[in-house]
């Protein structure tokens, strides 16, 4: 570490000595009843470490502000049975199942949307990382990832430079971390022309007594923040990324980006799970969107509630970064975990065995506050509850959209007049459809992933769901799928999310699984805008239901908000991923026929 | 026949994974006098006849648009190769 | 210094023999394939010895294997920052006195870095990373890892690869192919190595690379066939004779 | 400070898949005035302090063994940087 830089520090001492001074709370993408809100809190103005906090944590894509209210049917319409197997709901990082024989699996989606529109390469990388580090802080090792992309029209010159960035970049982080690619879903319409979709889906399994969480209790146990520099990069990619649209009319706004390192991440898997296999761990986070904001206030606040750092103990990759770009840089591939101190040698044994660098922050303690210094000079001093958890809620608004009853009415028969009829006809339009762009063959990009590694993989593209096995001594496994048609969707939010449900549901029970958890990611318009607010809360509304009526449970998922070009918003696409158990993974079903069935019977089954 | 080289390389602040690994890999291989690597790509464009200013004009333009990709890489340097570069 | 790594399963051996023999597995950071060369030795009788990317010490071993993965992410070139490590040093000595060896997927990149095997790998013709599953000859079944396989056998063994372009100047193939060093040959090439070669062997015969992994091909149902098990089982008999 | 560049292309004779997919690509983009497109690499490394002799005689030594495989490719220029390119 090179010497502290000097700043114009903004202490708690300077930030209660002028109230008055001017901050770019606007900038930072805060309301402004909710800076005065957070000067409410502080009883004073907030410091300009304290703002950035408080500014990416209650982000939209932090805070899950505009759907929390929503989102607790999930919780709500639970019953008995459903949560039989449930050993760790919503709230974690990732839920987690039980999978019987002491063995248990976690599963979440995430998007990663905007970043993959403006360097779909990285984007897309970085998403299969952060996800993978969702799965890693649960205790688990990642077994599985699959992919939801939704692009622009397949003939759109745009088209072209984010579907093969995307592939390429997942394929390329996935492949080199060594985690099988088994499915995932391709779709192209323009309705995402100017805001694609990459969602990714990962999935590991661990013993029961290796499930962590991330909290910090402890009093006195180390702060150790591990993996990857800190660097600034994604700087306010938290808040900007999420909550801005982009707009053709001036040029795309190009924050920076991040870059992914798939070897750091592979090396930072390891090394985790071997700090984990000692039981030398507390309580974990990965660092994600809003970095070590998230990540301090989220352990603190989920733990005792208190925990002081000292800011200029991280290793930065950048000379000169600022406090405030420090507690939000987005650089991935890191980790920050709670370590008792007689465990502090054998943990630096480990990590150095794994080149993976780390640097001791501080520790948590029971003054219920979050306190971080910047070479001994406080610059943050919180109620950690109220940066991560207690953030605004907002019960938006929302209305039927005013075009809902012409689209239903709009139907294929009213539109098409000459259907085909003869047998040429239905040939050709067979044919058409067989060759288009939806429906075609995807061997292309799922060639370009590996979806053996690890050697447990028994069915995976082009199959209805990927199976790979858990227990090599009983074959016990486990099915995933991902699935939405969101036209559907926007034509009758409610029922449509139930279908995309059932999908998902069906596809994991037609390979032979039993379907046991369901994680979404729901990815829809701006929650400003009343009719797309309905659509968001008519299809949680159908989802819970749906979930309840199928008895399984929703143990996880992601939310993203703002998905609009120009004022438009992209259709309503509430991706849904399945996880379903097998007892024995060989008696898996493949989808489609083979030569040798020849002769069998074929029963077309349901209503 | 001529030659238009585009040098591309990551932007500062952006990591270099790369570079980094190399890095990391150099005393292995006995190699201790460097504190840093950063890799970064080096494009050859082969003109058919001379190279008139309207060429250099436009390899300069697919530098920034094909080349480098501006979001992560900076271009540094568009120049006509001397036959030495070019044959090698 | 020895690595434990943590196994999905216990490969217990229960129902097969203890062969008593030990093979080593490199590891190396980014190696992903340790796992699974540990299932199929064990799966077989061998016991699975980790060896360390920076031991010098081959524990005795009988044979080393070299696994498939991304030793350093495959950043610079695959295989190109495993190829000094102290380990490598210690297999090349190993190999002066007979040692047979096998790098499989990026463990064959790595034997050619370190110059234990000839040539180079360069991206695949389609510049795309590609998983498929390859049918092949075997060109040499003299070879301690090829030893169960008929000559001009055709098996079906996974590919999953980016750099997976083989590449040796026409003299050098002129050699291999003399020197009855080409082990493996691709039925159709798919990413345009020189004269189809997957798989070579050094002049000594002792230290094998095969692009193809056999490891994900020694169970039914977890691979597109059963072949890559005779990978293992003439190692097997290979080294159990020697014993 | 001070940076020592490596430059690194593939050897003539060698077919580049990533050379010919962007020349492929390039007339989608409006650019035709280039019959071949060569992709190499481009190494910066850093190196505290004066750049001696032996420093750079090491960086040659580095360029052969690590930077390139000289079965398929070609160091083609090792040379201290001018502030400029070092600071780019
Ligand atoms: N659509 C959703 N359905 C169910 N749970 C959700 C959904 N979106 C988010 N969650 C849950 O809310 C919690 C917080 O989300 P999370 O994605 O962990 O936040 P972060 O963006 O900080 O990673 C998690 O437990 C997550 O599973």
């Amino acid at each position: 570490m090179t010497d502290t830089p000097e700043f114009n520090i903004d202490t708690v001492d300077n930030a209660a000595g002028t109230p008055n001074e001017s901050q770019p709370w606007a900038e930072l993408g805060l309301k402004e009843n909710e800076y005065e809100e957070i000067r409410k809190i502080l009883g004073r103005r907030p410091t300009a470490g304290e703002l950035a906090m408080y500014s990416v944590m209650w982000s939209e894509h932090c805070s899950y502000k505009s759907s929390k209210v929503h989102l607790r049917q999930f919780g709500d319409k639970v019953t008995e049975k459903m949560k039989e197997n449930m050993l760790v709901g919503i709230g974690q990082n990732a839920g987690v199942t039980d999978l019987g024989d002491g063995w248990a699996v976690t599963f979440k989606v995430e998007s990663h949307n905007s970043p993959s529109y403006i360097e779909p390469f990285q984007g897309a990388a970085t998403g299969i990382g952060g996800i993978v580090r969702d799965i890693i802080s649960m205790g688990a090792r990642p077994i599985a990832v699959l992919d939801a992309l939704r692009l622009g029209k397949i003939d759109h010159p745009d088209t072209k430079r984010v579907l093969h960035g995307a592939v390429a970049g997942l394929s390329h982080y996935g492949n080199t971390l060594g985690v099988p690619g088994i499915g995932g879903e391709l779709v192209f319409d323009s309705s995402y022309q100017g805001n694609p979709l990459v969602n990714a889906m990962a999935i590991g399994v661990m013993r029961h007594e290796d499930i962590h969480l991330a909290n910090a209790s402890g009093v006195g146990n180390k702060v150790l923040l591990y993996g990857a520099r800190t660097g600034a990069d994604g700087i306010g990619g938290a808040s900007v990324l999420a909550s801005e649209s982009f707009d053709d009319s001036k040029e795309v706004e190009r924050p920076t980006v991040q870059a992914g390192d798939p070897f750091t991440e592979k090396s930072l898997i390891e090394a985790t799970l071997e700090l984990f296999s000692n039981d030398l761990v507390e309580g974990i986070q990965d660092l994600g969107a809003a970095g070590i904001s998230c990540a301090t206030s989220e352990l603190a606040s989920n733990g005792e509630g208190g925990m002081h750092i000292e800011l200029t103990n991280v290793i930065c990759r950048d000379e000169g970064m600022t406090p405030g770009e420090i507690l939000m840089s987005e650089s991935q591939e890191r980790m920050m975990a709670v370590i008792p101190p007689q465990n502090v040698d054998k943990v630096e044994g480990i990590l150095n065995k794994w080149d993976v660098e780390y640097a001791w922050l501080g520790e948590v303690t029971d003054t219920g506050r979050l306190i971080i210094d910047w070479d001994g000079e406080t610059i943050v001093d919180v109620d950690p509850r109220t940066v991560a958890h207690d953030g605004p809620v907002y019960d938006r608004p929302y209305q039927r959209p005013a075009f809902q009853d012409e689209l239903q009415a709009n139907t294929f028969r009213s539109a098409v007049t000459d259907l085909p009829s003869t047998g040429d006809e239905l040939k050709a339009a067979t044919l058409d459809l067989l060759g288009s762009a939806n429906l075609c063959s995807k061997k292309w990009v799922t060639d370009q992933f590996d979806s053996r590694v690890q050697g447990n993989t028994t069915m995976s593209a082009p199959d209805d769901a990927g199976v790979v096995r858990v227990d090599e001594n009983t074959n016990m496994g486990v099915a995933g799928t991902m699935d939405c048609n969101a036209r559907y969707v926007y034509l009758d939010p409610y029922h449509g999310s139930q279908l995309a449900l059932a999908e998902s549901y069906r596809n994991i029970a037609t390979a032979g699984a039993v379907p046991v958890a369901v994680s979404d990611c729901l990815n829809y318009g701006s929650p400003e805008n009343p009719e797309t607010m309905w659509q968001f809360a008519e299809s949680i509304r159908g989802l819970a239901d749906g979930c309840q009526e199928l008895e399984v449970p929703v143990t996880g998922g992601n939310v993203s908000l703002y998905n609009q070009t120009n004022g438009v918003d992209i259709f309503p696409t509430p991706v849904i991923g399945v996880l379903g158990r097998f007892d024995d993974v060989t008696r898996r079903t493949e989808s489609g026929w083979t030569a040798d069935q020849d002769g069998a019977a074929i029963y077309l089954m349901g209503t | 026949m001529s030659r238009i080289v585009v040098e591309v390389m990551p932007k500062p602040e952006i990591l270099d994974p790369l570079g980094k690994a190399i890095n990391n890999a150099l005393p292995d291989f006995g190699f201790d006098a460097f504190t840093d690597v950063r890799q970064g790509k080096r494009f050859e464009l082969t003109v058919d006849g001379d190279i008139t200013d309207a060429v250099l004009a436009q390899a300069k333009e697919a530098a920034e648009k094909v080349f480098a990709n501006t979001v992560v890489e900076n271009v540094i340097n568009v120049y006509v190769a001397d036959d030495q570069a070019g044959v090698a | 210094m020895t690595t434990e790594l943590p196994l999905v399963g216990d490969y217990s051996t229960d129902s097969v023999a203890d062969s008593g023999l030990r093979v080593g597995v490199a590891v190396f950071p980014g190696t992903l394939g340790d796992r699974d060369i540990t299932r199929a030795l064990t799966r077989h009788g061998i016991e699975a010895v980790q060896l360390w990317h920076r031991d010098t010490d081959l524990q005795d071993v009988d044979a080393v294997i070299l696994p498939g993965g991304s030793s350093y992410g495959d950043y610079l070139r695959p295989g190109a920052l495993a190829a000094n490590a102290p380990l490598i040093k210690a297999i090349k000595a190993g190999v002066e006195k007979g040692l047979a060896v096998l790098g499989t997927g990026n463990g064959f990149q790595i034997l050619t870095e370190a110059g234990l095997l000839p040539g180079a790998f360069k991206m695949n013709d389609s510049a795309r990373y590609h998983n498929s599953a390859e049918t092949l000859t075997v060109a040499n079944n003299s070879t301690a890892f090829t030893k169960d396989f008929s000559k001009d056998e055709r098996i079906v063994l996974p590919l999953s690869v980016g750099y997976g372009n083989y590449w040796v100047d026409e003299a050098t193939a002129a050699e291999l192919a003399e020197n009855n060093q080409i082990v493996l040959r691709y039925a159709e090439n798919p990413h345009g190595s020189t004269q189809a070669i997957a798989g070579v062997a050094n002049r000594e015969g002792n230290v094998v690379g095969l692009l193809p992994q056999a490891e994900y091909a020694i169970e039914a149902g977890f691979g597109p066939s059963t072949d890559g098990a005779r990978v293992f089982t003439s190692l097997l008999s290979s080294l159990a004779g020697g014993k």
